[in-house]
């Protein structure tokens, strides 16, 4: 089998990636760094993101505002040391993505202008109009061209790490265009892949979003952290489940149930008022507002759509110069994909899945318990989010740790020796003949890739979706469990060697399959609510027993553990989320 | 609109084969081949062939300038012998052609200027019609000017 | 190659500018000696008023300019046109050589002719 | 447009009543297939797949993906005409697969071919890395020489605007497959490429125009553009290649009379 060789390697070629990639780039510039994606970078998904990245910046606003910010917006799940760390280096990384490029919205008098979003007290979201994450990720891509020591791997998909004697040492890879099975190997493998909201049915998240990170970390025996803690973002299209991004609440949307009343009131959530109120309203967090929706249609009071049902974001009372200056894309999307004008009428809104608050258990800076294997990005959890991620915390995100990630990763590499013994070759042989065997030759199996998905997607809406509980969960996981092993018969119709998008997607099923049984297992364990997770079983916190992490992984016998790890509190202690009561007007135009 | 180009790329791609059969691990791409005629397929290629050719006619249009020019240097009866070659019908077809091409270029000429000058005023670039307007106004006053001094003069 | 590279502003710039000319000045032209006088649409000329109008130094130079420029207005598409039309890239030189020896023999001619006239 | 086939605009006014008039309808895809391992040139194929008010072409193709012939092959992601990966021939124009409606082709058939101007992978999959190579020749990131370190770079509204149309392309390449010169001559650098290096020389942040000037101002450049105007006509984001094109070779242009008439004035 054809081996290449890296010191560091970066999986995954979106915003963490990237990021990465250039922080190993500009540590030691003799390491020899690689980026690995399954589509070409500039394609990953955080190309979707439209709002905007929250930093500090603004001389009324502080530090540790936007950590007591997040870390209630988390439920207090989140480590407080890393909160810290990360919004201190969040508005420095932004600032260096203004110098590569991006071209921020700004004020009149040429400084970068920041807008309002969920759950934060002060406006400190800086924005590129309403596509944010599209200019992140074309300046950092467009950046890393400039570095000729940044070796591509582009659609190329990793299917399995290898370690060796407890340390992960590169890992196998197909390249889509010829069939060839490859061993990567690297002294540092570094995971950035993404989020797995493909698991549920109604997502924000594009098609290539199917945890494969997560699953190949588990599968490796690194713990999974958080599962359960799934947030569902509450203005989605239906059908498509294309995003109306948060901003659009920020500059002033309202939420309307069928009878044009702004049901959130009726939730602690604060009073109604004509203008967007910080952390009150519409602009409560995203957990609150999506379980606000479930309660709405137990009342009755939404709109039966084609889809299911919806409320109404209301935009009509912006203007259409505000819209058309603040949110074009909102304006684009909905004459696009649902031939209405936001000008002129409302749109059609349900919760849908957005992003996974869990991941790949690392340190402050991304290391896994692997040595050798770091994750940085959606795909891992640092515990920054907490039960319940704030809006536009994810992009400074996956630019703080996936430089940290690159950092820790190029140090690691610099100081390592290469191991590629007889051993890892050998594991990768196996893993050539696994694909062969299990899918590209096989010819007996009688399952649809597409069939099974669907099942999945269904059976974790049904089971875990904005409120569990144990009967709903422990179907789930039985469920999975015949799934699972349905998955196991598989057979492709597809059995060429290039561009084999149908082989791809049975991997991508796999992986899903891990991911979404640890969603449930860890949601089984954690008998409490908390943020996005919601028992009915259990409607309170429960401090006493679950201020903690939930780590889950797999023994050498495939067998599933669920362990705690406490939380790390600082100077924050749990308190209660309070939203809606006013403290500050949000916008002012 | 494709079937053409498609016809002719298939056709094309058909004989130039000559690629290696596959070998595994080896992509074998297929390039199609672009037709002589490509410009024929498409309404927006034929108006922009037709554009392009009017430079014939801005040459054309030149040469018969010339000719005269030379006719009239050579005096009355070498221009006498112009205006009825240019009287001819095949002169005058040709001509009534040419002036559709070169009505054809002004327009287009005038209405892409736009796109090559970003004419920004306070921040906001100028709307098309502000610069492609004045050309086409100029346009009608020169030519008005050189029919009146035509007409007065001669 | 190089030297090609630093000329082509030149050439493009010409383009413009006999794009313009050809746009403003030509049509009303051919209108009046190609189709308006040998239709009898409008009278003929007095050969020797017409000359005269021809001899003033401004109309000197307004039909220098008319002529010359287009010219390699025409130079340029026309050139392009070929390559691309019928796919001839390789005869690069030959095609250069023939659409701008065009232009530079009618630059001269008009020059040589309005001196003379 | 001219010839885009018989085009019925389905009411959209009444989204419930149109839902039920579209279901049950059938509309054939006729799917341009290639399989390197099999053929020597694409054909095509007919599928069969109903219409849904909401579906665009994409929909159409995973439901045959899905449900009727696992081996069709394409690229896709977002669903939402931003990551740039849909673009096909769709009845003869480039367009995003997620951005054009199924219904607006009803009813039917509809044609679906790989991009024009690529070398084709297997089925709808072109090969892009040619475009790849282009774009790092225009030096398409922030040159800025001295204080590279704190502080923000001051950029006005306006300072802003004058580059963030060109900002916007999502790569998508639909202006390559419409434009025939990218078609005709490989080495052409082609609209969206240039369209980003007039976006950095746009940027008053970014002081290397000069820098790239070397590779834009070259026949394979600019030069090499003859303003079809098609990459234009076709972009989904409106990025406008054409008049970056333009605007770049008249700023050229000057550059080069200044230096043709000046030659003793270079800096
Ligand atoms: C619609 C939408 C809007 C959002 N808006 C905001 C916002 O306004 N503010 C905010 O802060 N956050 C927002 N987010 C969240 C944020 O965009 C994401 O969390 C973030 O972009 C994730 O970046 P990433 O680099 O971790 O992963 P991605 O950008 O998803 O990249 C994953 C990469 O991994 C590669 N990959 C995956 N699996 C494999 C494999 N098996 N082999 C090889 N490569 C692989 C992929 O090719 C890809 O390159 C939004 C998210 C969505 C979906
Ligand atoms: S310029 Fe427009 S058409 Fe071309 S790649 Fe960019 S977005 Fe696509
Ligand atoms: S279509 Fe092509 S020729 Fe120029 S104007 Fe656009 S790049
Ligand atoms: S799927 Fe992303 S642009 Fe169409």
């Amino acid at each position: 089998m054809e081996t290449s060789s890296h010191d560091v390697l970066l999986v995954g070629g979106g915003g963490a990636g990237l990021r990465a990639a250039i922080a190993v780039a500009e540590t030691n510039p003799k390491l020899r760094v690689a980026v690995i994606s399954k589509v070409y970078p500039m394609r990953s998904h955080t190309v979707a993101a439209e709002g905007g990245a929250a930093g500090v910046v603004k001389p009324d606003d502080s530090i540790d505002e936007h950590c007591y910010d997040t870390i209630s917006g988390g439920d207090w799940l989140c480590d407080q040391d890393a909160v810290e760390a990360f919004i201190k280096e969040a508005p420095q990384e932004l600032l260096r993505l203004e110098h590569w490029g991006c071209p921020w919205s700004r004020e009149p008098d040429g400084h970068i202008a920041v807008r309002a979003f969920g759950g934060m007290k002060k406006r400190r979201t800086w924005f590129a109009a309403d596509k944010t994450g599209f200019h992140i990720l074309h300046t950092l891509f467009q950046t890393t061209l400039k570095y000729n020591e940044i070796f591509r791997y582009d659609e190329w998909f990793v299917t399995k790490l290898l370690v060796d004697d407890g340390r992960v040492c590169g890992v196998v890879a197909i390249e889509l265009m010829s069939g060839r099975i490859q061993a990567i190997t690297a002294k540092a493998v570094v995971l950035c892949t993404g989020g797995c909201g493909r698991v549920f049915p109604y997502t924000t998240n594009a098609a290539i979003k199917t945890g494969d990170g997560m699953s190949l970390a588990y599968r490796a025996g690194a713990p999974l952290k958080d599962m359960e803690f799934i947030q569902y973002h509450p203005t989605g299209l239906p059908f498509t489940g294309i995003l109306i991004t948060e901003a659009a609440r920020a500059e002033g949307g309202y939420m309307l149930n069928k009878d044009g009343y702004r049901y959130l009131q009726d939730y602690d959530l604060g009073r109604p008022e004509p203008k967007p109120v910080l952390r009150s309203m519409e602009l409560g967090p995203r957990d609150r507002l999506s379980q606000a929706f479930v309660k709405e249609i137990e009342k009755g009071r939404t709109i039966h759509g084609p889809y299911g049902e919806v409320v109404h974001l209301d935009l009509r009372h912006l203007g259409e110069k505000l819209i058309n200056q603040k949110l074009p894309f909102v304006r684009e999307l909905c004459l696009k994909y649902e031939g209405l004008d936001p000008v002129t009428q409302l749109i059609p809104v349900r919760p849908v899945v957005h992003y996974m608050m869990g991941g790949v258990s690392t340190d402050i800076n991304g290391a896994t318990p692997l040595p050798g294997l770091y994750a940085a990005g959606e795909c891992a959890c640092v515990s920054i989010n907490g039960a319940n991620r704030l809006g536009s915390n994810s992009l400074p995100e996956i630019l703080v740790f996936g430089a940290r990630a690159g950092v820790a990763a190029a140090e690691f590499a610099s100081g390592a020796a290469e191991q590629v013994s007889q051993a890892v070759l050998a594991q990768a042989e196996d893993e050539r003949r696994r694909l062969e065997q299990q899918f590209l030759r096989k010819t007996d199996g009688n399952e649809r890739v597409a069939v099974i998905r669907e099942a999945m997607q269904k059976t974790l809406e049904s089971g875990a979706g904005i409120y569990r509980t144990q009967k709903s969960l422990e179907d789930a996981a039985t469920h999975l469990a015949i799934l699972r092993e349905r998955a196991g018969n598989i057979a492709l119709d597809d059995h060429s060697r290039t561009f084999n998008t149908e082989l791809l997607s049975a991997l991508e099923l796999h992986c899903m399959l891990d991911v979404a049984i640890c969603i449930v297992h860890s949601a089984l364990s954690r008998t409490e609510s908390r943020g996005a997770h919601q028992r009915t079983d259990y409607p309170d916190r429960n401090d006493r027993d679950f201020l903690a992490h939930t780590l889950i992984s797999q023994d050498e016998h495939g067998a599933i553990r669920v362990n705690y790890k406490p939380v790390t509190i600082t100077r924050w202690p749990p308190g209660e989320r309070v939203y809606g009561q006013p403290t500050q007007t949000a916008a002012k135009a | 609109m494709d079937s053409a180009a498609a016809r002719a790329r298939a056709s094309a791609g058909g004989h130039s084969q000559t690629a290696p059969a596959y070998t595994e691990f080896h992509p074998r791409w297929y390039r199609p081949r672009i037709s002589t005629y490509w410009w024929l397929g498409r309404w927006p290629y034929v108006k922009f062939i037709l554009r392009e050719l009017s430079s014939v006619a801005v040459a054309w249009t030149v040469a018969f300038t010339l000719f005269q020019l030379w006719s009239l240097s050579q005096g009355e009866v070498a221009y006498s012998t112009f205006t009825r070659r240019a009287s001819s019908p095949i002169m005058i077809a040709l001509n009534v052609i040419a002036f559709g091409f070169l009505l054809l270029h002004s327009i287009t000429w005038f209405n892409l200027a736009p796109k090559a000058m970003a004419v920004r005023v306070s921040g906001k670039r100028l709307p098309a019609i502000l610069i492609s307007g004045p050309q086409f106004l100029g346009w009608f006053a020169i030519s008005a000017i050189v029919l009146w001094i035509y007409m007065v003069r001669t | 190659m190089e030297a090609k590279k630093s000329h082509e502003p030149i050439f493009w710039t010409l383009f413009s500018a006999g794009g313009v000319v050809a746009a403003l000045l030509l049509p009303v032209h051919l209108f009046i000696f190609g189709m308006a006088v040998p239709l009898h649409w409008i009278h003929g000329p007095a050969y020797n008023l017409l000359l005269s109008l021809a001899q003033m130094p401004i109309a000197r130079l307004y039909l220098f300019v008319m002529c010359s420029l287009p010219l390699f207005h025409f130079a340029h598409r026309f050139r392009y046109t070929l390559y691309d039309g019928l796919q001839i890239k390789h005869l690069n030189e030959v095609v250069f050589a023939s659409c701008y020896g065009i232009a530079v023999l009618g630059t001269v001619a008009a020059g040589w002719l309005l001196w003379r006239i | 447009m001219a010839a885009g086939g018989t085009r019925v605009r389905t009411a959209n006014s009444d989204r419930s009543e149109s839902i039920t008039m579209a279901r049950n309808i059938d509309i054939e895809l006729q799917v341009s297939r290639y399989s390197p391992e099999q053929d020597l040139e694409p054909h095509l194929q007919s599928y069969r797949v109903p219409i849904r008010d909401e579906w665009v072409i994409l929909d159409a193709l995973n439901y045959v993906k899905d449900k009727i012939d696992g081996t069709l092959t394409f690229r896709w992601s977002c669903r939402m005409g931003i990551c740039g990966s849909c673009g096909y021939m769709i009845n003869g124009e480039p367009k995003l697969g997620c951005a054009t409606f199924l219904k607006d082709y009803a009813p039917g058939p509809v044609k679906i071919e790989p991009l024009r101007n690529f070398p084709i992978v297997r089925d709808l999959v072109i090969e892009i890395s040619d475009f790849l190579e282009k774009l790092k020749k225009v030096k398409p990131w922030l040159i800025h020489e001295g204080s590279n370190g704190q502080g923000e770079y001051l950029q006005t509204p306006d300072q802003l605007e004058q580059f963030r149309q060109h900002s916007m392309c999502i790569n998508c390449l639909l202006c390559y497959a419409a434009c025939p010169i990218s078609g005709l001559d490989p080495i052409f650098i082609g609209p969206a490429a240039l369209a980003l290096a007039h976006r950095y020389n746009k940027d008053s942040r970014d002081q290397g125009s000069a820098e790239r000037m070397a590779t834009l101002s070259h026949p394979d450049g600019i030069w090499g553009c003859t303003f079809v105007g098609e990459c234009t006509r076709v972009c989904p984001k409106h990025v406008d290649p054409a008049g970056a094109i333009q605007q770049y070779k008249l700023a050229a242009a000057m550059d080069g009379m200044k230096s043709f008439l000046m030659p003793w004035g270079k800096r």
